[in-house]
């Protein structure tokens, strides 16, 4: 375009928003979306089921038909609201909460895009695509978190005064907590975006690592479970488990007892490398790889 | 961002700022460490904070359990309980709830004197008349009346009513010491370790015992020798619980990792003995299977269960053995 | 080949079909209105996926509660909305319906072969289904209706999303299937030309109910007759003017009016209405009749 | 060239009765899954246990001192439990689109145009599921039956343990028939095949969640009947005539299965139509 009078000519070019920007730009836009689609009976069983599960355990108590002390198996146990706090942390949100929706959402950071036919309006922007794809891994976090964390709060009220607990001598373990599942979020999500990366059928994939892969590696001898983020996960878990003969008790004994779960600065150490290796592999697959779209 | 999308981060994230500030505002003021937080025995303000050793025991829970029973059919009452009970109108059965008692360095002495505490429903007067009737005098110290009387070999033995209902009974310089304690001093509460210690502690637990060991050992209940053999424990918690059977646990501390392992082995080493003992005899057996041997760092835990018929087959040798 | 006798349907509250009474004789029928009249609904009622509040259906004969399979078994019906079946070609996938349709497995093969010819998919029958484009996906819907060689053809918008050459051979199809390979059909659409294009009987749909129906010669035919004029002057008058006289005016304004005239009257009246509010006549003919007017006037548009 | 130069003929030959049309989908399901090599490797590692088992079969027949590991009652009842994984992994990747792929692409008016009732159409897919999750159930479980009586060269085991026969094949059914309902179930309900697997990983395992957890918390199985796993393991230790494992009473989880499956076909009943009626 010249002028006719010589001056110079406004400029016309947009300049190219920077990576920041683009993730900033890409979070925004994918959070809501995130949050709302076709996803409300899963927020209602990650986020609701779980404190239900409180209540009814409250209520059980209110009505004397839970007491702290017991037997199982002969041997003396005691049930207090810590350990029920302890349980549930364990049961519904390390190896449930966190790795499905590590999984579901993870896996569908790039996926959803290709099976909605919107991949093309996002990676036709000016945006370097490694910025979509972090960007919409940071929605994924903020969204997790925000339907996760608040119910563990929920969860804690709720069960942790049960029974002689003290809510506020639970109080670092609940810090302890939530900051474990915040970094479980995160590792599941960055290494599931891989796969989903990776993978076509990365869904399935996902699902055979989380629930076939984890549960059977991780109490089998030797360096396996190395490969596995539930190992790395459980050498921060702060709360001892009550010793009752259910599956995960058993599978902490079995694992207390030999001394082999790993220390908190190899955990660290281990999710840190598994958080930063996945998020930079998918990454660096996305901007490479072509998407063909369906017609 | 849509409404409701701003709805749903708002009102999730005011779930998690009132959630940690009032988790923090609890913790702030949590007082005692969990566990004994819910229903720890109101006369642990009467601990010092120096105490190395402090037991307690529910006495009504006791005795109204089953246990209880069982060891009545087969050991009969005294007659001193008979006794007791024309004299001073106390019933230990029906008249005292809880006892605890503690070890504390007295000033200027060697070792510990202890000092028992007993709650319950006492006839002050009567109590202090019995006691004048037997030579006792009478004095004051922080508003509780101190009855003491002097004994050979042993040296003055005290009594307390330090409280409606709280009775204090030891040697002299430790009962003043007590009813000494007012408000505001520091108590076993400033002893972090104790408090640790008393953390361990179940709600719930019928009796207890949590001790700090200092090189005098085991308070002279293991012979030396034996304790010169056994890997440095530094800290030990003891809890029972009454229920149809007993249910105990125990919890020793090591003075270091090395020795906490040293220790586990020793104590496997123990059980696996046992078992080896026991074969054939199933009642113990089944004891030995429930007992639970673990820990993590410096930690030792041990636990065992015994039923109600195990008791009585255990009370059954006791008492076969006193007969013969 | 389908009768409808006071046929009403809801979906939820609202009345999608009220009391429809239509019938569609053999060859092709025409369903004429604009979107939201209820055509779809009515197809639909036919093959039975709703089930009506009221009235009775017959298609071929058979009542269409009673022996809905039977029905369906000689029907074809190419849906308006995009349908195929995830992960199949062509060919395999008109085969399927063939096949799903009672046909022995060889013989769907072999029809699914020759009918996907017959549309002109041909070249691209072994190419995966998500990757055909509109018009290719309007051509392999018709084939999946035809495979199993229906006596009553159901083509629901057949030509949505069709660029104009693609439209014309779709029709020139029907065409073909009505006139010269007697399937009978009925041709839902909202574009009059399709259907003019395409049948000689024609049932008008609009806001659930039967506007019109009949022979669409019949129906240009029962009209008044009809003069394209254009004028210069003051328009409004003039139109005022013919509409006192009991004349009607359509598509007023600078373009072409197509002003219909009550029997008796002609274009001397229409020069007399020109004179009286001094207007030129700049272009005055007689004209025919068009479907579009007889839809318009069914449907009451202006 | 105008497109219909190549000339529509009417069919002269024959056609199939209604009613058979739920084995063209069940058919060429199976046909689409089984051209897939990914799917092919699932199932083969989903017989693994199939080889592992019919080695120490042949071992414990053929070396008396092996006798320990000889088959017995709880073989059987292993065997299944062990292979609940794979019919986890199979559920999901037959059945999680079944139907969702079919709303997805507006398959379901084709189907619906076609001489099939609505039921033949569901019937149809579950064949499809039933097929693939018989193959590592039931198929897997009887030939090792079969195997130990060819490698033993007697009946003696079988005779003696007469009702493992009914037992296998009822405790299959029952496994198969949950697992396919309530997928396809779920499957009606989305037009996504991911989250249709997610959804119906995350039913079974909260459910499993929320029984283990209130089992921790009141130290009492009877709540076994929360949970979609603990009851087909209540019910099949039932079956293979062991004691339950769960204090729950074990009416209680068959009545929970069949709940299940009634609700699966109300909502299939509800969803499966030719038009989607949005209210």
């Amino acid at each position: 375009m010249s002028s006719p009078h010589g001056s110079p000519p406004p400029p016309s070019t947009p300049v190219r928003p920077s990576f920041a920007a683009s993730v900033s730009r890409i979070y925004n836009l994918s959070f809501g979306q995130m949050l709302w689609s076709r996803r409300t009976v899963f927020m209602v069983l990650v986020v609701g089921g779980p404190v239900a599960v409180a209540l009814i355990l409250r209520m059980l108590v209110s009505m004397d038909l839970l007491d702290a002390g017991g037997v199982i198996d002969g041997r003396p146990v005691t049930i207090d609201g810590p350990v029920i706090f302890g349980l549930m942390i364990w049961g519904f949100y390390l190896s449930f909460s966190v790795p499905l929706l590590g999984v579901f959402y993870g896996t569908s950071l790039i996926a959803d895009e290709v099976e909605d036919k919107t991949i093309t309006y996002l990676f036709t922007r000016p945006l370097p695509r490694g910025a979509v794809l972090i960007g919409k891994y940071l929605a994924y976090l903020v969204c997790a978190g925000l339907l996760v964390l608040p119910s563990v709060m929920l969860v804690f009220f709720v069960v942790m005064p049960l029974l002689g607990g003290s809510i506020g001598a639970g109080f670092p373990d609940l810090l302890k907590d939530l900051a474990l599942l915040a970094v479980g979020l995160a590792v599941y999500g960055a290494l599931f975006a891989l796969v989903g990366a990776l993978f076509k059928r990365s869904l399935l994939t996902g699902l055979v690592f989380v629930f076939g892969w984890e549960p059977i590696v991780v109490v089998l001898p030797g360096y396996m479970k190395r490969f596995t983020v539930s190992y790395y996960l459980q050498g921060l878990v702060p709360h001892a488990m009550p010793q009752d003969g259910t599956v995960t008790g058993l599978v902490l004994q079995v694992l207390q007892a030999n001394e082999i779960l790993p220390s908190a600065t190899v955990s660290l150490i281990g999710l840190g490398a598994i958080l930063a290796g996945g998020l930079g592999l998918a990454v660096w697959l996305v901007q490479r790889r072509e998407y063909v779209l369906e017609q | 961002m849509s409404r409701r999308t701003r709805y749903v981060a708002l009102a999730s994230g005011g779930v998690l700022t009132v959630g940690l500030c009032s988790g923090l505002v609890a913790y702030l003021n949590r007082g005692i460490p969990r566990g004994v937080a819910a229903d720890a025995p109101a006369e642990l303000a009467f601990v010092p904070s120096d105490a190395s050793a402090v037991a307690y025991a529910d006495v009504r829970a006791v005795m109204a359990s089953e246990f209880r029973e069982r060891i009545r059919r087969i050991a009969p009452d005294g007659v001193g309980r008979e006794q007791l009970e024309r004299r001073l109108g106390l019933s230990i059965e029906r008249d005292i709830d809880r006892v605890l008692v503690f070890w504390a360095p007295q000033a200027g002495e060697d070792g510990a004197s202890g000092l028992a505490l007993l709650s319950g429903r006492f006839d002050a007067a009567r109590l202090e008349t019995v006691a004048r009737d037997g030579g006792a005098v009478v004095s004051e110290e922080g508003g509780a009346r101190i009855v003491s009387i002097e004994v050979e070999d042993v040296g003055s033995l005290a009594m307390a009513f330090l409280q409606p209902g709280l009775v204090a009974v030891g040697d002299l310089a430790a009962v003043r010491s007590a009813a000494g304690r007012g408000a505001g001093e520091a108590g076993i509460h400033a002893n972090e370790p104790m408090m640790r210690l008393l953390g361990r502690i179940d709600t719930g637990s019928t009796a207890w015992a949590v001790g700090r060991l200092t090189d005098s050992g085991l308070f002279g209940l293991v012979p030396e020798r034996v304790s010169a053999r056994l890997p440095p424990v530094t800290a030990f918690a003891v809890q029972g619980r009454v229920n149809g059977g007993l249910g105990v646990s125990l919890v020793i501390e090591g003075r270091d990792d090395q020795a906490a392992r040293n220790l586990r082995d020793v104590v496997r080493g123990f059980v696996a003995l046992a078992q080896m003992q026991s074969i054939g005899i199933p009642e113990l057996q089944a004891i030995l299977d429930s007992l639970e041997t673990g820990g993590a760092g410096t930690a030792v835990t041990l636990s065992f269960h015994l039923p109600a018929d195990a008791l009585d087959f255990l009370l059954s040798m006791t008492s076969s053995a006193d007969a013969s | 080949m389908a009768r409808l006798d006071r046929v009403s349907v809801q979906y939820g509250g609202q009345a999608a079909l009220r009391e429809v009474t239509a019938a569609f004789p053999a060859g092709a029928v025409g369903l004429l209105g604009p979107n939201g009249a209820g055509k779809s609904t009515l197809l639909k009622a036919l093959l039975g996926f709703v089930t009506p509040a009221a009235g009775r259906m017959q298609v071929l004969g058979l009542d269409v509660a009673a022996s809905p399979m039977r029905i369906r078994a000689r029907l074809g019906y190419m849906p308006e909305s995009d349908g195929h079946i995830p992960g199949m070609n062509g060919v395999s996938f008109v085969a399927y319906c063939g096949e799903l349709a009672g046909l022995p497995r060889s013989d769907a093969m072999q029809r699914a072969h020759e009918v996907l010819h017959y549309v002109g998919l041909g070249e691209a029958r072994y190419r995966n289904l998500e990757t055909y484009s509109t018009g290719m996906k309007q051509r392999i819907k018709l084939a999946q209706a035809l495979v199993h060689d229906p006596d009553l053809l159901f083509l629901d918008e057949p030509t949505n999303g069709m660029d104009p050459k693609g439209r014309d051979e779709m029709l020139d199809l029907v065409k073909d299937l009505a006139t010269r390979k007697g399937v009978n059909l009925i041709l839902s659409s909202h574009l009059l030309p399709d259907v003019e294009a395409t049948c000689a009987r024609v049932v008008v749909m609009h806001g659930g109910a039967v506007a019109a129906q009949g022979e669409i010669a019949d129906l240009k035919a029962g009209r008044r007759e009809v003069f394209e004029m254009r004028v210069k002057g003051d328009v409004d008058a003039f139109i005022r003017g013919l509409e006192a006289g009991g004349m009607e005016c359509r598509g007023s304004g600078e373009a072409v009016m197509r002003v219909f005239v009550k029997p008796g009257q002609g274009p001397r009246d229409l020069f007399g209405a020109a004179l009286r509010h001094q207007v030129q006549v700049r272009h005055l003919r007689p004209s025919l009749p068009t479907l579009e007017d007889v839809f318009a006037e069914a449907v009451g548009e202006e | 060239m105008p497109i219909h130069d190549q000339s529509y003929r009417r069919y002269a030959g024959s056609r199939n009765e209604p009613g058979s049309a739920w084995l063209v989908i069940t058919k060429a399901g199976i046909r689409s899954l089984l051209g897939r090599k990914l799917f092919l490797a699932v199932m083969l590692a989903a017989w693994g246990q199939f080889f592992v088992r019919a080695v120490i079969f042949y071992l414990s027949a053929n070396f008396p001192t092996l006798d320990v590991l000889a088959p017995s009652v709880e073989t059987f009842r292993q065997f299944f439990e062990m292979q609940e994984i794979f019919v986890l992994f199979v559920t999901v990747y037959v059945g999680s689109g079944l139907i969702a792929n079919d709303r997805r692409s507006n398959a379901l008016q084709i189907y619906l145009s076609k001489p099939l009732s609505r039921t033949e159409y569901v019937a149809g897919k579950l064949g499809i599921l039933a097929f693939f999750l018989l193959m590592v159930t039931l198929v897997p479980a009887l030939a090792l039956l079969l195997l130990e009586v060819m490698f033993s060269a007697s009946l003696a085991f079988l005779s003696e343990h007469l009702f493992l026969l009914p037992a296998v094949t009822l405790y299959a059914l029952a496994e198969v028939l949950l697992a396919s309902f309530t997928m396809l179930a779920l499957s009606s309900l989305s037009t996504s095949a991911r989250y249709t697997a997610v959804l119906y990983a995350g039913v079974l395992f909260f459910t499993g969640a929320v029984f283990a957890i209130l089992r921790g918390a009141t130290r009492s199985s009877m709540l076994a009947w929360l949970s979609l796993r603990a009851n087909l393991d209540q019910i099949g230790d039932v079956i293979f005539r062991l004691p339950p494992r769960f204090e729950s009473p074990w009416p209680a989880s068959v009545l929970v299965v069949l709940l299940l499956m009634g609700l699966s076909v109300v909502v299939l009943d509800r969803r499966v139509r030719g038009v989607e009626v949005v209210t």
